[in-house]
């Protein structure tokens, strides 16, 4: 199969998406451009009406989606920084998400709110978040977070043919990476988790960029340690596929939850709690997180002590197998995007 | 402009309904049998009568809290059965009971309600979007209190409208207060139509009391979006006649004997709208006393035909939740 | 000891904050009068200069706030419904959260958002929330939320005198709720639970309105059904004091955590997580959380489908315990404020 | 009004030891050797050397991100060993090295800066309301680009500092573009100034480039400001002479041949404000060629210590995170 890269991806669902619905339109600032570079060719494609350039205005851009939307239109936002969307919280938080729910269901949202997310790139605290709990915590939002070029093309496809508002966490570290996609249409169905490794002795939840960390700590503790790692990943955290992640959790009786959002409160918590609701006695030790830890993100030299980063990951398998320190002598390394 | 009889007559009716459901919907709220709270609207049903008189089915409307849309929704199509229904929290509310105070009926192009004040600018924004993109000439309005205007995400869809060139018609109704502050202590101009200054849209002072005035003021700015060049900020000068909220008396701190001076109240209840209608219509011979009373009494039998609806309506389904929650 | 209200308990603290530091001032859309009764007499005291009236403007209120704090001034902000702070959310949750650590701590920001939060009113998704874990993901602020009178007071004082920014989550249906509170001045300690109800068969957190419906409900499992709960309220969930709650579960070896904020990547969901961490052997049980269901908050009728209820709370200890159905009859009703 | 010859000559050093630092972290940069990244300020000297000379030690003043606050903090008095040794992600660095790209120095009215464009607005509103309850005549400054007047928090911060009257200069650079959007897309009228009339307080249109006009029409603003009377909105013409930030072409798709034409970027430069004070100065005698190449000299010798300075600093001790995160 072909080899394209993560932004490509992106760029090719949308072209695919608007080509194929002239209600789907592209908006936000920059757009016609974007700094990730999964635009280039849109403009070019669809115009100024389809791909629309805004002021800096991310409660007009995210609340004109939903007005939109309700109209009958199928917008589709890109934030830029994932963080910027806080300036439109209202809009994305109670608007969008609970809109349609306030009206007993009478109306529907169908928008996508492409965030482009994370860290590693030192860029501070309002430039590197990956604020899953902020959504997650929000009921009426979906939630996507492809870790691969094929699931970002199938899963942005399947967003913007839901006819709810999606948040899609894309991100920005992932944009050069390369994997196979078909040339044929596909798409990736919502709340259905890939095993991105298959393994016998830990099962290791993670998505976005943490899914490419862990594919690399995995192998070194393959090699060099003997330990083998289920790597699941959600794809999307709502709707969450808990049976694949419980099914793994019950064969392996481990499990690490790995995720780049601030620990408090955040993805890994939740998906804990619910496996130790769900199989608390399948488990053979306590489940282990690693999450960014509970500070803001700083910038330049400090954030590698905030973010998590591969060696942390190595621990907390060592942690749940009761094994001494499992080293990963520095072979993983997680590089930002700048 | 002359207004043919028939409109006269229409715009002075839909007053009189949207006094009666608010007076029902306050007697209902004190006889206990409401699920929340009111705004009432009484003393502004003239702007929002105007407006939803004015705008097609398929245009968009949205509304703020005073009232509850009332004087906005009713005009616009919207059954009194259905807004009290919501009022009482039943199933066949306008939001299917899931407010208890936002009503939606897109089917007439009344999109809802949120809980922000305010909040409505920007989707309003997206909405007239859509319209030009769709091409059909339909417009969107927005009608909201002059407390609106303090919020940033109003600016910014005033910006993006204006800069598109939306099909949007921005009316503020500014009666001076926002709950129990005074716009004197808030803004630091009397018109807020001069907010339209900085983004270079046309822009009026209306008498909000003169439901004529009203509707005269909004054919240009309805036209204008109809034919592509944009948007226009109506301010309409307005006041209400009762409480911020009902069963919260109108006091503040701030102001001697109360937030808003007696003689204030007096002298605009001097100019309730339906009466002012009423005396025109009479002295144009448009309508007799008999009409009025005629008029009256069918309004309050179309409250209380939709009170009895309401109390025998079923309460919602909580098995309902998941649809409500997320499309198909 | 003499009795008052906890909006009197608010009050009182507002009053001699503010006599003792001249730094101090309240702002707000209305503060002069306040829905919820917590100002009465502080325009007459303070005038218009300290307690400030604003335009609808959450942004500029909480954004103005760090200005003022940062400027040496002490703002106490007042945002009338809780949901309303997300209007303010960078200002929130990016300024006042973030903006010392971003610059290295070279500044302090000393100001509190006191938040009226909760929901049993019927007032739908923006008027009934209680959002604690949107503050619980924001490492930089501090969050207070008192169940009683005494702590009303204390955690307020605490508040206004401590550096950094609080969120005050005061709850709305306690406003009128009675208890002790003394005539002397006192303080209470931000990071110290207080055990409202000792027992010995399940350990119960439970915060801010909670702990009140808790207590009911302890009291009629005691009559009715002989079984003891441990209530334990950590007063502030940031910082949390863990080692309280982990003693009571150490005694008890069950935990029902018990949250009105939804139940995803909630307080419960972190709290249970860290009580797995780190007392994964002491439990005999699985954690349970009694949360609000993931939905909205619906107006209305609906409300009680969401929102933690009495009962819920009862089958969590049921669940705990292995036993069959711990029926209240309807003893225990969640009352609202309105 | 006729600026003292100190004055004069200070002006002109203080633009060109902007310049020369903004040269010297591009260098820093493109060698590698800095943490993240940077929006050069060059061309847009004028305004901010303008308002850092004119305003107290005790005053505050807000910037934004072009040149990450160096025309606007260097004048106000931060040293470019900090704002360098910042870049350099360094313990010595304006901001301990925590941020990489924003500087902050309270002592001298430097509150620091966040990662939203128009994001300091309204914290630059409480400062200038704590300024006005302290009752020293201080006052604030915020000067932003033309893309932050799109956000809603800006227009909540101008409404209430002209509501309450507060001490509060707002700046506007206009350089016509936000990132790779030019104005024309995004905002409808060529005067950011016009969005003053809303609020009822005075504006002005400043020649950006001119120093001295720059200087010319703060002062009035700032007394005002001082004398209790309400803030004022400047608006200065500017360009920005290199790519929004650097690294990334100005380029985009909407308009052809990049995002800004040749000629436009070739006019402008032709006004750069340190050749056109240059040459007032040489006409009036204030300045010999000597005196200028002695200035150009020693800002280039304190750019070449300020890069070593920072170089040769320790990185910031994880350790002090918790004292970052949480004041005692
Ligand atoms: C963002 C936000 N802030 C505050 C409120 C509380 N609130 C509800 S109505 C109201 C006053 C609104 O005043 P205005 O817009 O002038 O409308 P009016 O009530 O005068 O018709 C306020 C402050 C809210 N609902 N939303
Ligand atoms: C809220 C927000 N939206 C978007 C951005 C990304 N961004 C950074 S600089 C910039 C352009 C700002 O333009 P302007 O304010 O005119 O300043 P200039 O760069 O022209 O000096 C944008 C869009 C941001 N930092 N914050
Ligand atoms: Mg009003
Ligand atoms: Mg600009």
């Amino acid at each position: 199969m072909r080899e394209i890269k993560y932004m490509d991806a992106i760029n090719e669902a949308m072209k695919e998406e608007m080509s194929r619905d002239e209600t789907v339109y592209l908006i936000g600032e920059d757009v016609s451009q974007d700094i990730w570079g999964t635009s280039c060719d849109l403009f070019e494609m669809f115009g100024s009406e389809r791909v629309r350039d805004t002021a800096i205005s991310e409660a007009a851009i995210i609340g004109s989606a939903v007005g939109a939307a309700i109209a009958g239109y199928r917008p589709v936002v890109n934030t830029m920084f994932a963080d910027f969307a806080m300036c439109g919280a209202d809009e994305l938080l109670h608007k969008a998400a609970k809109w349609r729910f306030t009206h007993g269901g009478k109306i529907r949202i169908p928008m996508v709110v492409r965030a482009p997310a994370g860290g590693y790139s030192r860029l501070g605290p309002e430039h590197s978040q990956c604020p899953e709990s902020l959504f997650m915590r929000t009921p009426g939002l979906k939630i996507a977070m492809p870790s691969t070029p094929y699931d970002a093309k199938g899963l942005l496809k399947t967003a913007i043919r839901d006819n709810n508002p999606v948040i899609f966490l894309e991100h920005k570290n992932l944009m050069g990476h390369t994997g196979p996609v078909p040339e044929e249409e596909y798409l990736v169905p919502f709340g259905v988790a890939d095993i991105k490794r298959e393994g016998t002795d830990v099962t290791v939840v993670a998505t976005g960029f943490m899914v490419s960390l862990a594919q690399e700590v995995a192998e070194v503790l393959q090699q060099d340690h003997d330990v083998s790692l289920e790597i699941v990943d959600p794809r999307t955290l709502e709707p969450l596929d808990l049976d694949t992640i419980l099914a793994s959790v019950r064969k392996t009786k481990h499990l690490v939850v790995v995720d780049e959002e601030t620990s408090r409160c955040g993805p890994a918590a939740e998906i804990g709690m619910l496996v130790m609701e769900n199989a608390f006695d399948y488990l053979d030790a306590p489940i282990k997180r690693v999450a960014a830890a509970n500070y803001p993100i700083p910038g330049g030299y400090l954030e590698q002590f905030v973010l998590p980063q591969p060696q942390a990951m190595a621990d907390a398998v060592a942690a749940v197998l009761g094994r001494e320190k499992l080293d990963l002598q520095g072979k993983v390394v997680a590089k930002g995007a700048m | 402009m002359e207004l043919s009889k028939e409109l006269l007559i229409d715009l002075y009716t839909t007053m009189v309904r949207i006094r009666r459901c608010d007076e029902k919907v306050i007697e209902c709220l004190f006889a206990g049998k409401l699920i929340t709270f009111y705004h009432s609207c009484q003393g502004q049903e003239a702007p929002g009568t105007a407006l939803g008189r004015s705008l097609r089915k398929d245009d968009y409307l949205y509304y703020n809290h005073r009232g509850h849309g009332l004087p906005k929704v009713l005009p616009k199509g919207m059954s009194p059965k259905t807004f009290i229904a919501e009022h009482y929290g039943r199933a066949t509310g306008a939001a299917k009971g899931y407010a208890g105070f936002h009503n939606c009926d897109i089917e007439i192009g009344i999109p809802g309600m949120g809980g922000m004040v305010g909040g409505e600018a920007t989707l309003a924004a997206g909405t007239a979007l859509a319209c030009k993109l769709r091409g059909k000439g339909q417009v969107t309005a927005n009608m909201f209190g002059d407390g609106a205007t303090g919020r940033g995400p109003f600016h910014e869809a005033m910006l993006m409208s204006a800069t598109w060139k939306l099909p949007l018609i921005w009316c503020v109704e500014n009666n001076r207060y926002q709950q129990w502050t005074c716009i004197s202590l808030t803004h630091p101009k009397e018109d807020l139509a001069d907010f339209a200054h900085g983004y270079g849209i046309p822009s009026a002072v209306v008498d909000g009391q003169d439901v004529i005035a009203c509707y005269e003021a909004l054919q240009p700015a309805i036209e204008r979006a109809r034919a592509g060049k944009g948007p226009t900020l109506l301010e309409f000068k307005t006041y209400r006649f009762r409480p911020h909220v009902e069963g919260f008396p109108d006091f503040s701190v701030q102001c001697e004997g109360g937030c808003r001076p007696e003689f204030e109240v007096e002298e605009w209840k001097k100019r309730d709208p339906i009466k002012l209608m009423e005396a025109t219509l009479l002295e144009k011979g448009v309508l007799t006393e008999a009409d009025i009373e005629r008029i009256h009494r069918e309004a309050t039998e179309e409250m209380e035909e939709a009170d009895r609806f309401s109390a025998d309506s079923p309460w919602p389904d909580p098995k309902g939740l998941d649809q409500a929650l997320y499309a198909d």
